[in-house]
């Protein structure tokens, strides 16, 4: 497999570190190049990072429930700078309260995320899509 | 120790805090003092978990906040009444934990256009002191509040003026689980504010609980560290004037080492209060059910918040904090809220009078636990060279303590925990921790048996099959089959 | 003893019990012998059982029964795969139990009329052989028949001919507990019957699993009293040639007691079997969840099922008997019976790896019970004089076995159990139990702690407070405040 | 309170024998004198039972789901044997399954039943109604 760049981070003020770091290690190994910013990542620096690494697909978490905000608006931005083209999936709890995951979903794809994972999901899991997305299966 | 803040240079900062935001114009001292005095005694915190102590029997408290005061008014009133709770919370939403004011008040506005919660906790600061008076008002037990914030000054300003009698967190345990970036330092004397704060009311006659966050980064914690940490915490608190500390442990799995975890916190802890003369303080306990993943199934997830209240009753926890059968899914309703505090009141009422039975697996658990806990207190005193701060700072610097999992730039980040083949979290990677030979030997020798038992290396594999493993089912993470 | 009953008189008796009900004239020895050995090993009860014993694991496994065959297969199904269950039952409806087979009928046909099960259980002798044989297809575990028959010979004709291979009951645990006008002598004989044809089986190469009723009225049973008639009926059994059995335990509250009193059944049990020279007997533990009162509301029932759950994991009981959250409502749906297995599944997984640790209190615990039930045994054999049957009638008659609050007019009823101030089933009149006063002394000492902390003599209101307890909340009844 | 004779007992093919136990010893401490015909009672002695102790109320019992099947008929025995006087009440797990209970007392009534108790009734309850049903407050 190619070099594929990833970049990868936890949304907003949310400090949630663990499933964080189990996906980039994951990741990892399953041979992506993967650039974890880690925890509270603002809308920017997920912009800014795609920009300079050249990645192909942007993996926003969200576990604290903030995520219906802190994650409006940031298609925009990746349009506004050029990256229409970058995979954006988003995952974790997203909303606050129990909700049926398909309106979560049918939300954030409104907002233009290309997959939306719901609570629960394992790494494997969003590798599979990625190598789906990216052709490279 | 350098002792108490002083009272002038304390009233100093006090008027630059109460600027950041407008509600801080709302406080006044001597009207919080008053307010508190003028509550009936079984609204307060420390009282009534005094109480609970002398009982001997163990009190739950579930966790919940919304954006929206009516909204949480009626949330905390269902579970007072629906489920039973012996103590209330007001959790603080995540963007007032980062001081993000503007944006908390965004989801105010939200959450009214939408008409639901839009904000995963209540917002304090933005509503001001009133609005906290109303909470108390409206409901017949103590409340606390629990945040994640590493600067709380204002928000304690606001919320103990406005009535709340117990206050969650610390300058440890609010930041390296919590932030990022935010320096040990900074944290730390914005909690010797808050403790002063506390020490004020305290010396007012007002007695304000303070509690330490015991589980950490929630997952995984070897309870040594956490027993550390508590304890500097507590030194902290009550070189400030605090006279109720609660101590915080977050449960592991492996019921031995839990309650040899929690007794062996306390003994410990009055080793150090004594040894530093602090004589009049009430020290209680906290225990948390598992905070790590959660099963997704309902029944499932009774199951845990059933066996990390069974550890908490037979530890004889003063207090635990429950989860819900919602747990997975993220916050969840209030009647799953309910749900989870009737299950923990089952099984701590049916367990009250039972205790857990002395067993030397359990003196050695305690014992070593305890030669952990004090090797990193002592090397943090010891790189404080009389300042605790600067301990405790030089401490993280080197990772004589060292969290795992932890987001902040300010944690080491070196150790790494895994559980041994009875579930007991032991240590995988010792870092810089300040172990001897004795200890490294104890952890290695349980991990050896483990790896045999399963024909694998311990390694980070091992350590995200744990991580997984509650949630999937198992206490001890089982190798996938590919 | 008198050893294992005359082929040639067990052959001649089948007849007489075959000819009960029409259904009897499908049964054939051979065929049934032959659709045996052509199961596979999976399916059968025994076998899974030993195999579950030597892992050192906790099975798990669900009570269900209803009318209507297919309804009966899809509620097994579903428990099998939605539930996990490690071993499936078959509940026999209560006209069954009775021998009211016309009864029975009637309630298929009322059953099918309204659409729902008007039955508690599956009328197996209605349905005949063949019926049984379609259960034990659809399905990929081993199946039990559970009912609570004094007289269940035709019933274990069509069962066992029918596939199951596993038979829970005895001539007293299936009497007592069960019948009102049923002589000892009529139903331990009929017992012996079960036990020949499983023996009969045996001798020709099947399997086939028996099972102790050990909950017997379910509610404060002390547990020696459990132990010693287990230990008869497991003698009653081996004696006719039962090779794989199964001693039960119904869940006092109190874990000390509780893992004591199954550790110490276990010994006696090996105890008494090498006395009587049987060597080639596989010993098995059931633990059954509470067997008394439940919470009505679900949440607090899971608390209940999850601490039994507990106690049969740290047990290290090879199977446990689940509750559903719908224990106080009646008949669970099949929804509530997966529920309740996946709570007692995840308990059991997270705590495989931890075992009860070995500590004095247990230690006397277990001293107690096993004096206590060895007292009941020796004092049955003596009273039998060399014909265990004898000894158990006598004994019952004399009220040396006397089982609280049983419905039986064979059984003295003069005993009165209560519980101590740990939760512990301690016995409060002693009726004519053969015990000494070293035994006597531990109870009443115990109970005496527990009536001062409750300012009130030991008393029947004591008792009703106690059965009452569990389903308000407690383990320990409190007195009513007035 | 003047001698009041109750008959109890539970119906059928049912062996739940401990709440029956505690119901004698609570309506006996209440003042009533009590007849206890134990478990597995059938219609016929029920009635025969209520002759013969002059009753003014027969509480049937029923913990094991067969209820419904065991109860019918009853009150149509009693008329025929002239009781038509006497109380009649039904409690315990009267139907198989989770069933709405607002919908089983309906049922029961129906069958002739003066009251119908749920699942987990106290012994109080019963005695608060009998005193109002006989007028004894």
């Amino acid at each position: 497999m190619k070099e594929v760049n990833l970049v990868l981070g936890v949304i907003g003020a949310d400090v949630h570190a663990i499933g964080n770091k189990i996906l980039e290690y994951a990741l990892t190994n399953a041979g992506f190049k993967v650039h974890n910013l880690g925890v509270m990542v603002s809308q920017e620096e997920f912009v800014k990072a795609a920009l300079e690494t050249d990645a192909k697909a942007v993996l926003v978490s969200s576990l604290y429930g903030h995520g219906e905000i802190d994650c409006r608006g940031l298609k925009e931005k990746f349009i506004e700078a050029g990256l229409d083209d970058v995979l954006l999936y988003v995952g974790g709890n997203l909303v606050v309260g129990k909700q049926d995951f398909s309106e979560v979903e049918r939300k954030f794809k409104a907002m233009g995320f290309d997959r939306v994972f719901p609570p629960g999901t394992m790494p494997e899991e969003a590798i599979k899509a990625l190598k789906e997305d990216l052709g490279l299966i | 120790m350098k002792g108490k803040i002083d009272l002038e240079k304390f009233l100093q900062s006090r008027k630059e805090v109460l600027a950041t935001w407008p509600t801080g114009a709302e406080v006044s001292l001597e009207d919080g003092v008053n307010y508190h005095k003028a509550l009936p005694p079984e609204k307060n915190f420390a009282v009534k978990l005094k109480k609970v102590k002398e009982e001997g029997i163990t009190a739950i408290q579930p966790r919940a906040g919304v954006a929206l005061l009516n909204e949480h008014i009626a949330l905390l009133k269902y579970l007072e009444k629906e489920g039973e709770a012996d103590f209330l919370p007001t959790t603080i939403d995540s963007y007032t934990r980062q001081n993000r004011y503007q944006e908390a008040q965004r989801g105010i506005e939200e959450s009214l256009a939408e008409g639901r919660s839009m904000l995963n906790g209540f917002p304090a600061v933005n509503y001001g002191v009133y609005p906290c008076r109303k909470i108390i008002e409206e409901v017949n037990v103590p409340v606390q509040v629990r945040h994640g914030t590493p600067d709380a000054r204002l928000l304690a300003e606001i919320t103990l003026a406005g009535g709340f009698s117990s206050f969650e967190g610390g300058g440890i345990t609010y930041n390296i689980p919590y932030a990022k970036e935010v320096p040990l330092r900074k944290s730390i004397e914005d909690w010797q504010y808050v403790d002063r704060l506390i020490g004020y009311y305290a010396e007012h006659g007002v007695l304000i609980n303070r509690e330490s966050f015991g589980p950490l980064t929630g997952t995984l914690v070897p309870p040594s560290i956490t027993i550390a940490i508590n304890i500097l915490e507590l030194l902290l608190a009550v070189e400030q004037g605090v006279k109720s500390f609660t101590l915080g442990l977050g449960q592991c799995g492996n019921l031995n080492q839990d309650v040899a975890a929690l007794h062996g916190m306390v003994e410990l802890a009055e080793e150090y209060l004594k040894r530093f003369g602090f004589q009049d303080v009430d020290l209680t306990t906290v225990f948390h059910q598992w905070m790590g993943g959660f099963p997704q199934d309902e029944a499932r997830a009774f199951a845990v918040i059933a066996w990390g209240a069974v550890a908490a009753a037979l530890a004889k926890a003063n207090k635990v904090i429950v989860k819900t059968p919602h747990e997975a899914l993220g916050v969840p309703t209030k009647e799953a809220n309910a749900q989870g505090l009737k299950t923990t009141r089952q099984i701590v009422n049916m367990l009250k009078d039972q205790r857990f039975m002395v067993n030397e697996e359990y003196l050695l658990e305690k014992e070593m636990v305890k030669k952990e806990a004090r090797a990193i207190v002592e090397r943090t005193l010891e790189l404080g060279e009389g300042d605790l701060v600067a301990g405790i700072e030089r401490a993280f610097a080197a990772g004589v303590i060292d969290v795992p999992f932890a987001p902040s730039r300010f944690n080491l980040g070196k150790i790494l925990p895994a559980r041994d083949d009875t579930g007991a979290v032991r240590i995988l990677e010792f870092g810089n921790l300040p172990f001897d030979s004795e200890i490294r030997e104890f952890h290695r020798e349980r991990l050896k048996r483990r790896g045999e038992k399963e024909g694998r290396e311990p390694s980070f594999q091992m350590v995200i099959d744990d991580i997984y493993a509650i949630g999937k089912g198992m206490l001890v993470g089982k190798p996938r089959t590919k």
